[in-house]
């Protein structure tokens, strides 16, 4: 919200005074309304939770194949290793028990225990975090302000060259599967042209330290980030389009040029909030998508994150690991839904007054 | 007396994909300083479009195809835009029909109208902000302390309609330009709303183009009286004697109809038959479908607008041609 | 919208068929939708070749009069295979994105007719579904249920609907006191018929919109599963095709290039057909 | 390569103690990095707790052995110097190397060893049960002599302990494992061994780090600075890595077979072809217990309705070898190919199948099969179609489906609920260890990689039983013989192909690969030429 220091340098000083009274009073209600609403979006969240747990069990015991192949890679082996791995890892208990015992250690951010990389689920999984939220954070970043701008300047002139020159680009990146589209910029970007790193966070061979190091790692950033944006991109822009080209033609829009505001003032104080509103949500209801999404570009970029964690989960169906990723990006996707609803009450005050 | 506003034989069209809108089509206004002047009309018949192409705010595809809008010296047909942009908000406010949808909806009622103060009068952010929270005072908002830092979801139909007001003689404009300022109202706060930009009106000495169906608005508050139809002005006229020798058919149509206040509706729907496409307006006076005293020469050529004799209204009728 | 120029055009509206085809994109966009349509009835009987035959050529052919998208590493004819290919991911476009408007439009119309708890409930379901990260509940459930054509379908439509069911529970809700509703409700139509033969042709846009666009996220996913070696292998979707003839990408580029064009086109019409029938359904679109 | 000589593998080389493996060379150059592309992350470091070959190529720098192979499939000394077999051959003694630290500073003594397999590989080793019963005692004689006491001759146990992925004979530290649970000892995840390089880091989902062990008891050696494992999924991305030059090596089982041919023609690159001693056969398991395959006469007509050259031709893209025995021809001295008499013949084929009661129905087909595959072995896949395609010309249907891996494995090894399955099975390094396991009556067991054809021949089963123990080389050459002559008669698989056992290097790679264990052998040896 945009506020003014209310220092009261000229005009009429007394007017100021009961003005600065009047923010005040208006401030305190609203940051009463704001946290109250934020207390109901947190608590809406935990059905979903638990809801997820759920659906995440369910789905998962449905499943056949027998995890204790996972376990034991591909040697062969007898019988009785079989039925110890079996007892050791609790997989010969009735299945409420086994997901009594899940709830009950879900609560407490156990998540299990990985067959396939033996080793803590959650800690796997939070090991990797931070380098999905790397790649996801510049792809949704640069994808989300490339977006708006060139929705902006799409919504701006319907059906104009530019709106249909950016249509156009943003559908052809968002056309193609994005597995093709990575190998392609590969060979291009990286074989080709010499420009990019193949795979990996880092360079290895030759280990750097403090600025080197980020410089290595934004170099091999640069190409995942991309082809990972590009999706999102195009959602972002032709949200921004289509909400621009409705704000646009809306009536305050027309007093704020009745007003004398001049075009760009018009565009981005007037029109841009609101058209970005549903655009932010889209962001959040995206957010899972995305995370999901990046089983595809880690494993084609070797990008040692979430993704990659999942593609050798569902290879070794490692069923504490699944559950395990399947309700942390939930969790993920519940923060980034209660994030946005709050950015949203922050750009909308309306909402707080449901 | 001297004009705020002169518009000469105004002709725009909208050039749709259809064809060619005639949404204005040879009109002349003329509105003094200090006076109320109405532009009446069905809807769909151009009188928005009259209002907006003062403004010029007017949909990318609409052209000027002649004739000049003479505001304080300037021809606003030709104008570059950056002077536009003074004149929009500073020479003339324009307030709107639905107070709801014309105000933003994510910005405070003071922000918004600091916003037209800052736009003209390079004023400082607290030095705005008071000049707004004092256009807030002088549309007789009570408690405008509090209501500068409301959203206009917080706010009634009324005030909502006041904040427009306020935000359109924030910088004290020669003309007002109310377009529908009431319709969308209660009948008692339409009254309280009229009544305040009447006061304005004196307390600002400025003018006021109302743009409105409803004829008995125009008879309270306004001198002369435009009736447009077809994009076209048919009858030219001090309000006195619209009201009590209406000469054009259709001005005759439309008084009766108001007169009957179970009937009054936006479409004037005792006027048998329905209101001329302007992309294909009827041949010769536009009127003459459902004119009731139609005869020969209506269908085939278009009447001028003439004086009905000297002190008298302009009216654009074959029967006044016929009289003469 | 009070411009004026809604009512002027009201008068005489240009057809349904003008404003889609208006814009030039869609229209391009339907006329390939149509082709690959074409090629997928027509190409099997058209193409000379078994696409399932190996050896109807020399191994890894490079695009030729004979085969005019040249054959893969066993010697099969990549055209042939495509057009069953195309017929495959369209299929699954096209029966996915049914079946979550299917379910979008059910639980829209009762969410949004009935209101009250029943809408508290579904609203609260379509938002836990909306959270659910969909791609990776769609890898599991064909992961776990086996890697067949319909799982595949099941399980991207069985995710999809939630986004269209919001968006048809508006416009129940917006549409369900409007007069003509209200007076087939006097006259004692039944709530089955009211909801579907009054309020649901009226609310259908939206849907018909979404559906388009979900054809090509349907397509797009079923290819992400075939990467993750999820596609159905007795079925050659494109997507299929695309991740298998990757390992030969480099020595012979051709088999790639046809079915990741292919699924790049189909997703693009797709997407160029959905915008072109929002302007026809969006109001706000038209007036121009 | 060069160095790679045709001798004949000799089993009872058992006095070759003082062989020396390193090859001779001029000078070798210090220093460097050297990246391997591994295709998946390992599940664990230290060898008791997976079989997963990854993380085994890990493993194999940081830990030592008792012995190694040189290509020739002879035993080498690593951290035993020499030893000595008694004439029964039932007894062991091994002489270890005085030298040997492990990266600690702590020295590797004969407690060690015994602690290893007592307490570790006795009671933890995924495969212990395919050897580990056989023996009677293992035990420290003084502070460097290891003795290791069979209750039967065991001829291959050299070869067996040589191959650590199966027998477990990484040396363990005893001072840090004694007293806690082996499986949870945190050295696990910061592995301390004796081998030619130190744990460094793993940076999980990433790579595996490793520095030269400047106190390896091998003189002189290693001579990298660095090994770096990387993890790269994407086969693509993982032969795009290797020709930018971020890797250096890529191990037989992840190299692209269509590639091969370009790459090796590059000189920036290399193919170090030599045979693998795991000795890796593409095999179609044919379920021998239900239906038309029951029947010998359809397996063989199957066999002679397919055509393995065009198999390998096409599906390896003539990167390996069609098949001819149930035994790899790496293992020279017990390969025989002779038996293989089913070269393509669809009229033979035809007949058989007519005779064996299986007429063509109207529309020309005469029944129905399954071939199974797992995802992520496209060769296997285009194996199974080209074998479908194959076999309408004998009018025999095939329905090829893929499961992933874990569901494919539960199929057609614990239910059983096949027809017929692509598999690779390892014929090596001695058949003994590996062949047995598949076709021996006892090894139908709802076991993975075991004898899940339920096919059963007591003839064999006898012969297997007696190799086990048999000393004398001439007569287990025999006994091979024999068992293949059965197994190609019987045909309860039919072998397809050999495997491609060719790496793919950097030209700049010297001796990364001295033996037959290219994929998973220690890179002490291993430097670049600049």
């Amino acid at each position: 919200m945009v506020e003014a220091t209310s220092k009261a340098n000229g005009g009429d000083a007394v007017a100021t005074d009961v003005a600065a009274a009047g923010k005040a009073r208006a401030k305190r209600g609203i940051r009463f309304r704001y946290a109250r609403y934020v207390a109901r979006r947190l608590l809406q969240a935990v059905p979903i939770i638990v809801v997820i747990v759920l659906i995440n069990f369910t789905l998962i015991q449905a499943a056949p194949g027998d995890p204790v192949y996972a376990l034991i890679g591909q040697m062969e082996t007898t019988p009785e290793y079989i039925a110890q791995v079996r007892e050791e890892f609790g997989l010969d208990e009735p299945l409420p028990q086994q997901f009594l015992s899940y709830i009950a250690k879900i609560a407490t951010f156990d998540l299990g225990y990985s067959f396939r990389f033996r080793q803590d689920v959650s800690g796997l999984i939070f090991e990797r975090v931070p380098a999905t939220f790397l790649l996801m954070g510049t792809a949704l970043v640069i994808s989300s302000l490339l977006g708006i701008g060139l929705g902006v300047i799409a919504g701006r002139r319907p059906f104009g060259w530019t709106d249909n020159a950016a249509t156009i680009f943003a559908l052809a990146g968002f056309s193609m599967p994005v597995f093709w589209l990575g190998q392609l910029v590969l060979l291009v970007f990286a074989l080709k042209l010499p420009w990019f790193p193949v795979q990996g966070m880092v360079s290895l061979r030759a280990p750097s330290h403090g600025w080197g190091y980020i410089a290595s790692v934004l170099h091999h950033l640069v190409l995942p980030a991309t082809v990972y944006g590009i999706y999102h991109l195009t959602l972002i822009f032709r949200m921004t389009r289509i909400k621009m080209m409705d704000v646009l033609v809306q009536d305050f829009i027309t007093t704020a040029r009745s007003k004398g505001a001049g075009e760009r003032r018009v565009l981005f104080v007037h029109a841009l909030p609101n058209a970005i509103l549903p655009v932010i949500t889209v962001i959040g209801y995206n957010f899972g998508f995305m995370l999901a999404g990046s089983v595809l570009v880690e494993t084609v970029f070797g990008w040692p994150g979430l993704g990659r964690l999942m593609y050798e989960a569902i290879n070794a169906r490692d069923y504490p690991l699944l559950l395990g990723l399947f309700v942390v990006i939930s969790l993920f996707v519940i923060i980034a839904n209660v994030l946005t609803d709050i950015i949203y009450a922050l750009i909308d005050p309306r909402i707080l007054y449901r | 007396m001297t004009d705020v506003l002169r518009i000469d034989d105004l002709t725009m069209h909208l050039e749709t994909e259809l064809g060619t809108v005639r949404a204005v089509e040879n009109l002349s206004l003329r509105v003094d300083e200090g006076e109320a002047v109405a532009l009446v009309g069905e809807s769909g018949c151009g009188k928005s479009m009259t209002a907006l192409s003062i403004m010029r705010l007017l949909p990318p595809y609409a052209r000027f195809r002649s004739g000049s809008i003479r505001v304080a010296g300037k021809d606003l047909v030709t104008a570059p835009e950056r002077a536009m942009r003074q004149i929009r908000g500073g020479t003339i406010g324009m307030i709107f029909q639905d107070p709801l949808t014309f105000l933003n909806p994510l910005r405070q009622v003071g922000e918004q109208i600091a916003e037209a103060v800052r736009l003209h009068t390079g004023a400082g952010r607290v030095e705005a902000d008071a000049q707004a929270l004092e256009a807030l005072r002088r549309v007789r908002i009570a408690d405008a302390e509090n209501v500068v830092h409301n959203y206009p979801h917080q706010l009634s139909g009324g005030m909502r309609q006041r904040v427009l007001i306020a935000i359109a003689v924030a910088c004290r404009p020669s003309l007002l330009i109310c377009d529908e300022p009431t319709t969308a109202l209660d009948v008692t706060i339409q009254a309280q709303i009229m009544e305040l930009i009447d006061n304005l009106r004196h307390e600002l000495g400025t003018a006021v183009l109302l743009i409105t169906h409803d004829l008995g608005l125009v008879a309270q508050y306004c001198s002369r009286v435009y009736v447009m139809y077809a994009g076209q002005v048919v009858e030219d006229a001090g309000v006195r004697e619209i009201f009590q020798h209406p000469r054009h058919p259709y001005t005759q149509a439309l008084l009766q109809s108001s007169l009957r206040p179970d009937r009054v509706s936006e479409d004037f729907a005792v006027i048998d038959g329905q209101p001329p496409q302007l992309l294909a307006p009827p041949p010769g006076c536009r009127f003459h479908p459902r004119c009731p005293r139609v005869f020969d020469p209506c269908p085939s050529a278009m009447p001028g607008l003439d004086r009905a004799g000297e002190g008298r209204a302009m009216v654009r009728c074959h029967l006044e041609e016929a009289h003469q | 919208m009070t411009i004026e120029t809604s009512s002027f055009t009201v008068a005489s509206q240009p057809s349904g068929l003008r404003i889609f085809f208006r814009n030039r994109a869609s229209a391009v966009g339907t006329a390939v939708l149509i082709l690959l349509v074409l090629l997928a009835v027509l190409g099997p009987v058209l193409s000379p070749y078994d696409p399932l035959s190996i050896g109807v050529g020399e191994t890894m052919a490079p695009p030729s009069l004979t085969h005019i998208f040249g054959t893969d590493e066993l010697g099969r004819d990549i055209f042939s295979r495509a057009s069953l290919g195309v017929g495959v991911s369209l299929f699954v476009g096209f029966v996915a994105a049914a079946m979550s408007s299917t379910i979008a439009i059910l639980i829209g119309c009762i969410s949004g007719y009935f209101g009250a708890f029943v809408d508290d409930v579904l609203m609260r379901m379509t938002e836990i579904f909306q959270v659910i990260p969909r791609f990776f509940l769609a890898i599991l459930l064909v992961a776990f249920f086996g890697a067949s054509i319909v799982n595949i379908v099941i399980a991207i439509g069985l995710l999809s609907w939630p986004e269209s069911a919001r968006v048809i529970r508006a416009e129940v809700m917006s549409l369900k006191n409007r007069q003509y509703v209200s007076s087939a409700r006097i006259a004692g139509a039944s709530t089955a018929s009211i909801i579907f033969g009054e309020i649901l042709p009226n609310a259908l846009g939206p849907v018909i919109v979404n559906a388009t666009l979900q054809v090509g996220q349907a397509m797009l996913l079923e290819a992400g599963l075939s990467y993750l070696g999820l596609g159905d292998p007795n079925r050659i979707s494109l997507g299929l095709m695309l991740h298998q003839s990757q390992e030969i990408m480099r020595t012979a580029w051709w088999a790639t290039a046809l079915p990741g064009s292919l699924i790049f086109f189909a997703v693009l019409a797709a997407n160029l057909v959905g915008d072109g029938l929002n302007d026809l359904f969006n109001p706000r679109a038209r007036a121009r | 390569m060069q160095w790679m000589r045709m001798l004949a593998f000799a089993a009872g080389a058992f006095c070759a103690a003082l062989m020396v493996a390193t090859p001779p060379v001029a000078a070798q150059q210090r220093g460097g990095t050297m990246v391997i592309a591994l295709s998946g992350e390992p599940s664990a470091l230290v060898g008791f707790l997976h079989t997963d070959t990854g993380g085994h190529s890990i493993a194999a720098n940081i830990f030592s052995g008792l012995v190694g192979l040189n290509e020739d499939f002879e035993p080498v000394p690593e951290l035993a110097r020499s030893w000595e077999i008694s004439k029964d051959g039932l007894t062991y003694t091994f002489h270890l190397d005085p030298n040997a630290r492990f990266h600690d500073g702590v020295p590797v003594t004969a407690e060690d060893v015994a602690f290893t397999f007592n307490d570790v590989v006795a009671k933890y080793h995924p495969s212990r049960g395919s050897w580990w019963p056989n023996v009677e005692s293992a035990t420290a004689e003084d502070e460097h002599t290891f003795v290791m006491k069979l209750k039967k001759p065991f001829p291959p146990l050299l070869t067996l302990l040589a191959y650590q992925l199966r027998s477990g004979a990484e040396i363990l530290p005893k001072h840090i494992y004694e007293g806690s649970d082996p499986m949870t000892n945190p050295a696990n995840e910061h592995p301390i061994g004796s081998g030619a390089f130190k744990f460094v880091e793993w940076s999980k989902g990433s790579h595996v780090v490793l520095e030269r062990n400047d106190d390896y008891f091998m003189e002189g050696k290693p001579y990298l600075d660095r090994l770096i494992f990387q993890f790269i999924p994407d086969p693509n991305t993982r032969i795009l890595a290797f020709e930018r030059g971020e890797v250096d090596f890529i191990d037989y089982t992840a190299v692209p077979h269509n590639e091969v041919a370009r790459l090796a023609k590059d000189p920036r690159f290399k193919l170090l072809t030599g045979a693998d001693a795991i000795a890796v056969q593409g095999m179609w398991l044919l379920n021998v217990r239900k239906g038309p395959l029951a029947k010998n006469e359809v397996r063989q007509a199957l066999s002679y309705a397919i055509d393995v050259n065009e198999i390998s031709d096409k599906a390896l893209f003539g990167a390996g070898r069609p098949a001819h025995s149930f035994l790899n021809s790496n293992l020279k001295w017990a390969f025989n190919g002779s038996y293989d008499v089913y070269d393509r013949d669809v009229e033979k084929a035809n007949e058989l199948l007519d005779e064996a009661g299986y007429p063509r129905g109207d529309n020309g087909i005469r029944f129905t099969i399954n071939i199974l595959w797992a995802a992520g072995r496209p060769y296997d896949g285009k194996s199974a179609e080209i074998i479908r395609d194959q076999l309408r010309d004998v009018g025999v249907t095939a329905d090829v489906k893929t499961y992933d891996r874990p569901t494919f494995i539960e199929k057609v090894f614990d239910q059983w609920d096949f027809d017929t399955a692509m598999q690779l099975y390892s014929t090596g390094p001695d058949p003994a260890i590996s062949v047995v396991t598949r076709y021996h009556t006892k090894q139908i067991n709802h076991s993975p990689f075991t004898n899940a054809m339920g096919y059963s021949n007591p003839e064999l089963d006898k012969i297997f039983d007696e190799d086990a123990s048999e000393v004398n080389e001439e007569k287990r050459k025999e006994n091979w013989d024999e068992a293949q002559k059965i197994l190609m008669q019987d045909l309860p698989a039919i072998p397809v192909f050999e495997f491609p056992d060719g790496h793919l290097a950097n030209a700049r790679l010297m001796d990364a690969v001295t033996g037959p264990y290219g994929y998973f052998q220690s890179r002490h040896n291993a430097w670049f030429k600049d």
